[in-house]
């Protein structure tokens, strides 16, 4: 009997109690906000989009080997002496043709690994997270400044010096042949 | 546990087979259990797990030891911070390097805030699964706070990255140690706040104690680890039994179930358990801001991680239970074999055990106070 | 507490041709075990009270990789005899001491015994070496794949030579 | 009342229908207005801010979401038993409406001023559990059949402390008629039922904690009839996804969902015409004082409407405040608390008025 009574009691008890609570919680300011309209400030180290500042890359590939799901693809093409690429902001030369750089940001893990290991602090993270596309094709950047055309006439180049190259590989050994060997792929 | 008298053998009903999942509001992720029930009494439970598996362990073996920290993350996705440490820990043990003094203080720091956010999810998931929605929201109002200070601190607020082997990525940023001190003046006052809504509510309490009882001798033998041995009665602490990094600096109560509304190891025990943890962690937490050296937290970070062959087993004391992490080595800059102890997957055995002889509603409370999380059962 | 040769000489004493030996995989030394008395070990360890090991913390599955390498033409490749092994770590909560068992069996017939009478745990950590490894645990009480679908009929992933399937169920692998 | 003015020019026929169609006008936007409050009152004890977007603080999120369950398809699950699949939301909703009839708004309308009222209420709301258990049978889903059996056990089971403590109310006054029973408590607070009715003297002091604790025992049994929480557990969706409308979606759900919050309203109504004053002020009335009398009625409406309401914000409040009981327990603290206690205060009221 005692015990059914103090089970009547704490039941009523405890949902006082709760409720108490409750309702001092309906006049606590609101700790959410009005996304679109309302923005949090974030802070100074958050991870988001992917970016390339091309001016500085250097086409060394670390963060495409960095990479845990392999998102970065880069190709390059060797410069031809004489041609100038410019110096990076920290003062490295440049000496590769970037002619691809894509980033597959829909697989992007936003893990910064790639950061890290950049010579030149050229990619980095943003603060933009609002990206998303209606077609998956749309996630792969490219940030390659070179276009079409400079690409196939810079990859030109390069195959030209080195069957140039090859040529006076070739040259001393028999007399000049009539054509230049094959360049080597 | 509810006598019914209709089951006797005199009067036989024909079970139902209730499929419960992978789809389901309160199974926590993507588990399927299939529940044999006669009437709305249990005769049996069968969990069928991998839903969520993602290759973990085969993707480590094609990936460098640095790489495998972000899909560390991935695993115990409510504690990423205490997988990361268990990871660093192991590789670090591997290669026999020391970490600086500054990079253990962080670790513990971020490990015990992790803990608190950790455990805010499963008492706010528990209090969901047993119908009382206004808590969950009260706990993740104090999980966001915490996440925040991630955010500052690595960029992340789920997926850190931060811990790694031999260090960690960023310094703590100057603001960190006041915000977090506002942080653990502002929690407290919630812990009594949530106890009051929830933890003494009579209707809660009916719900859970007495409920899924787990005796001490069958929780040692099902590996069961975490509060949900402690709840059992069994003072056993990695931070304290098999300490790694410097917990043996900090003055910490491990608590133990006591039985205070029902038997020990009720799952009223195993909840409450983690509200007492949470008080525990805000002690380390204010001891170590207060200790805090400074120093260079990069400094240990090896350049190529190459272990020679050999294997090891380490484990750390993870929210949920003991993470482990087995690794062997070829000498290669892969691993050999990277196998995860999740505390979770271990847990996760004894759900048939004890889910025998309650109703349907007791199921979602058992599985609540065992407190898995999908990503780490499955990996 | 108890080290591990202290452990591996009670163990050689009593089961002198079971125990193979003691092998060093710094940072751990590991006791080799017989497959087939593997359950008889375990037993007595957790029984004997000076032993008491009660508690299995983890039971791996792993392929040693150390048969001999045929590269097939494509680009695959296969390992032809070697061995795949079952790692036990288990420790007393009572003595505090800890102890690593290993057994190796031979990829083409590998059959060891199940420890699921004596640390109930084993269970699913040994579904799941048979799931990605494909060792047979003999009195098993249930020895089914547990992350892997159930109709996974390519074979045991974490093998080194293992190669993913073409179609899975007239699905495409990968997508 | 209104039934009786209206078939005087028009005949008895369409008499009916337009006294039958005015709670209508009522209940849809009570409906609308109640999910609104109800998304409100729960968001501000979350410090959530709740719908903001569509209208002044999402005031007209309730006609944007009706828009969309009209506009979605009616999906029937292929297994499911179709007549009764769809029959059994009309049935759920007819049940809830047709309390509506003799439930008093004010003095001016009550759509049947029955002599059994109360009891012609409970034994209509009674059709709700056809209509559920229809639906949980129907769906050919085992979560449904479990909620079904659930609610139906319950709401059979909760059905008996509310007329015991109904039929205290009636060795007390001697009237079943809603209508009466609202008269009786009008003029002042103090004569109000939970404060002991008309009865005077010692024996009302002794009333009074009586009456109170008879109160909270309806409004616990009524709060278990319309599934709401901490008796939610037809619906429990934590365990039973949601219960017996798991397969129901579209204008059918919309259904279900109406006649959860019309029931919530009927239940208080009930509550309030039996211990509150139904449609009484307790102040007295303005049209009384500034002598416009066709005032009148419509402050009756408004004070009914206010309890109605208030007791509906309780429901939510506790809904947001406390968890789900077992259903086991919930069998507990029917058979074992309310139905003894309410027999006591039945007794001893009883023996109070023979005194």
């Amino acid at each position: 009997m005692k015990q059914y009574i103090s089970n009547i009691y704490s039941a009523l008890a405890t949902v006082f109690i709760g409720m108490k609570i409750t309702f001092k919680h309906l006049f606590v300011p609101a700790v959410t906000i009005q996304y679109p309209d309302v923005r949090v400030t974030l802070p100074g180290r958050v991870r988001n989009r992917l970016y390339v500042n091309m001016d500085d890359c250097i086409g060394c590939d670390q963060c495409a080997r960095a990479c845990p799901v392999d998102c970065i693809s880069i190709e390059t093409v060797k410069s031809v002496p004489g041609e100038d690429l410019g110096k990076t902001s920290n003062g490295k030369k440049k000496a590769l043709w970037v002619t691809k750089f894509d980033i597959d940001i829909a697989k992007c893990c936003y893990c910064q690994l790639c950061v890290f290991p950049c010579p030149t602090e050229c990619i980095y993270m943003t603060d933009v997270y609002e990206f998303s596309e209606f077609e998956r094709e749309n996630l792969v950047y490219s940030y390659i400044t070179l276009t079409k055309d400079e690409v196939l006439e810079k990859k030109a180049n390069f195959e030209k010096f080195e069957a140039e190259k090859a040529a006076q590989k070739a040259a001393p050994k028999p007399p000049a042949p009539e054509k230049p060997a094959p360049p080597q792929a | 546990m509810i006598e019914m008298e209709t089951t006797s053998t005199n009067l036989r009903t024909q079970e139902m087979v209730l499929n419960m999942g992978p789809q389901h509001p309160s199974t926590h992720g993507v588990l399927r259990l299939e529940i044999e029930l006669d009437g709305e009494l249990i005769v049996d439970v069968r969990p069928h797990v991998g839903y969520l598996h993602r290759c973990f362990e085969k993707h480590c073996e094609a990936m460098t030891y640095p790489q495998i920290v972000p899909y560390v993350d991935r695993m115990d996705y409510l504690a990423a911070m205490y997988s990361e440490i268990g990871y660093a820990v192991a590789v670090e043990r591997l290669l026999g390097i020391e970490v600086p003094e500054r990079v253990e203080y962080i670790r513990i720091i971020m490990g015990e805030l992790q803990r608190i956010a950790s455990h805010l999810v499963a008492v706010g998931t528990y209090g969901l699964d047993i119908g009382a929605f206004t808590p969950f929201l009260y706990c993740f109002r104090d999980r966001e706070k915490i996440l925040t200070l991630f955010e500052m601190t690595c960029g992340a607020r789920l997926l850190y990255n931060y811990i790694w082997p031999g260090g960690v990525s960023h310094d703590l940023p100057p603001d960190f140690i006041r915000m977090t001190k506002e942080f653990l003046t502002e929690f407290k006052p919630t812990i009594v706040e949530l106890n009051n809504l929830l933890s003494y509510n009579k209707i809660f309490i009916e719900r859970t104690a007495n409920v899924g009882i787990l005796p001490l001798e069958t929780a040692i033998n099902y590996g069961v680890t975490g509060p949900n041995l402690r709840a059992s009665g069994l003072k056993w602490d990695l931070r304290r039994d098999d300490p790694y990094s410097i917990y043996d600096r900090f003055d910490f109560e491990i608590p133990v179930g006591k039985g205070w509304h029902g038997t020990v190891g009720d799952c009223w025990d195993r909840y409450y358990l983690r509200m007492i943890e949470m008080e525990q962690s805000v002690r380390i937490l204010e001891q170590a801001i207060e200790q805090i050296p400074e120093g260079d937290v990069t400094s240990a970070i090896p350049k190529r991680i190459k272990p020679v062959e050999g294997q090891i087993y380490t484990r750390v004391e993870n929210p949920r239970g003991e993470l482990g992490y087995f690794i062997v080595s070829k000498g290669g800059l892969q691993p050999h074999r990277v196998k995860v102890r999740a505390p979770s997957f271990v847990n996760l055995e004894i759900l048939g055990e004890l889910c025998k002889g309650h109703l349907v509603a007791d199921v979602v409370a058992i599985l609540g106070s065992i407190d898995i999380v999908l990503g780490e059962v499955d990996r | 507490m108890k080290t591990t040769e202290e452990i591996f000489e009670v163990l050689k004493n009593r089961y002198s041709e079971d125990i193979i030996g003691i092998t060093n995989m710094p940072p751990e030394k590991i006791i080799d075990v017989k497959p087939d008395a593997i359950f008889k070990v375990s037993a007595f360890l957790i029984n004997d009270p000076d032993l008491d090991f009660d508690n299995l913390m983890i039971l791996s599955g792993l392929d040693d990789a150390n048969g001999t390498k045929t590269n097939q033409p494509d680009g695959s490749f296969e390992f032809v005899g070697g061995t795949l092994s079952v790692v036990y770590h288990i420790e007393s909560t009572k003595h505090r001491h800890k102890l690593v068992l290993r057994v190796s069996v031979p990829k083409e017939n590998p059959v060891t015994e199940s420890v699921v009478k004596v640390w109930a745990c084993a269970d699913w950590h040994e579904r799941e070496a048979y799931d990605m490894v494909g060792v047979i645990f003999n009195n098993h009480p249930n020895l089914i794949r547990i992350l892997m679908p159930y109709d996974w009929d390519a074979g045991y992933p974490l093998r080194k030579d293992y190669k993913n399937p073409e179609f899975y169920q007239g699905m495409k692998v990968p997508y | 009342m209104i039934f009786d003015y209206i078939s005087s020019f028009l005949g008895a026929i369409p008499a009916a229908v337009i006294a039958g169609l005015v709670p209508m006008v009522f209940i849809i936007p009570f409906a609308l207005f109640a999910v609104y409050w109800e998304r409100k009152v729960s968001a501000h004890m979350q410090d959530r801010l709740g719908p903001m977007r569509v209208g002044y603080h999402g005031f007209l999120q309730t006609i944007a979401d009706i828009l969309k369950l009209i506009q979605k398809e009616d999906i029937v699950a292929s297994a499911a038993d179709k007549p009764l699949f769809n029959i059994a939301p009309v049935l759920t909703f007819t049940g809830s409406y047709a309390a509506f009839a003799a439930i008093p708004f004010s003095s001016a309308y009550i759509g049947a001023n029955i002599d059994l009222g109360v009891l012609y209420i409970i034994g209509v709301s009674g059709l709700v559990v056809a209509g559920l258990l229809m639906a949980g049978w129907a769906s050919n889903n085992k979560y449904s059949l479990l909620g079904a059996m659930r609610s139906a056990a319950q709401i059979v089971s909760y059905e008996i402390p509310t007329v015991i403590v109904i039929l205290t109310l009636f060795s007390m006054v001697g009237t079943l008629n809603l209508y009466e029973l609202s008269e009786l408590q009008s003029s002042n607070m103090f004569n109000w039922m939970i404060f002991g009715g008309t009865v005077t003297g010692w024996k009302k002091i002794v009333l009074i904690p009586l009456m109170f604790a008879a109160f909270l025992i309806i409004y616990l049994t009524t709060l278990a009839e319309v599934n709401r929480t901490p008796f939610d557990i037809p619906e429990a969706e934590s365990e039973l996804v949601s219960g017996y409308h798991t397969e129901y979606s579209g204008m059918k759900f919309a259904m279900f969902f109406l006649a959860e919050y019309a029931n919530m309203f009927a239940v208080s109504a009930i509550v309030t015409s039996l211990f509150l004053g139904g449609y009484h002020s307790p102040f007295g009335y303005l049209g009384n004082t500034i002598g416009i009398t066709w005032l009148v009625p419509i402050e009756q409406f408004f004070w009914f409407a206010f309890k109605g309401i208030a007791l509906v914000t309780v429901q939510m409040w506790l809904r947001w405040t406390l968890p789900r009981l077992r259903v086991d327990q919930l069998m507990v603290v029917c058979w074992k608390y309310l139905i003894p206690l309410s027999f006591l205060i039945f007794l001893i009221v009883s023996l109070l008025m023979v005194l």
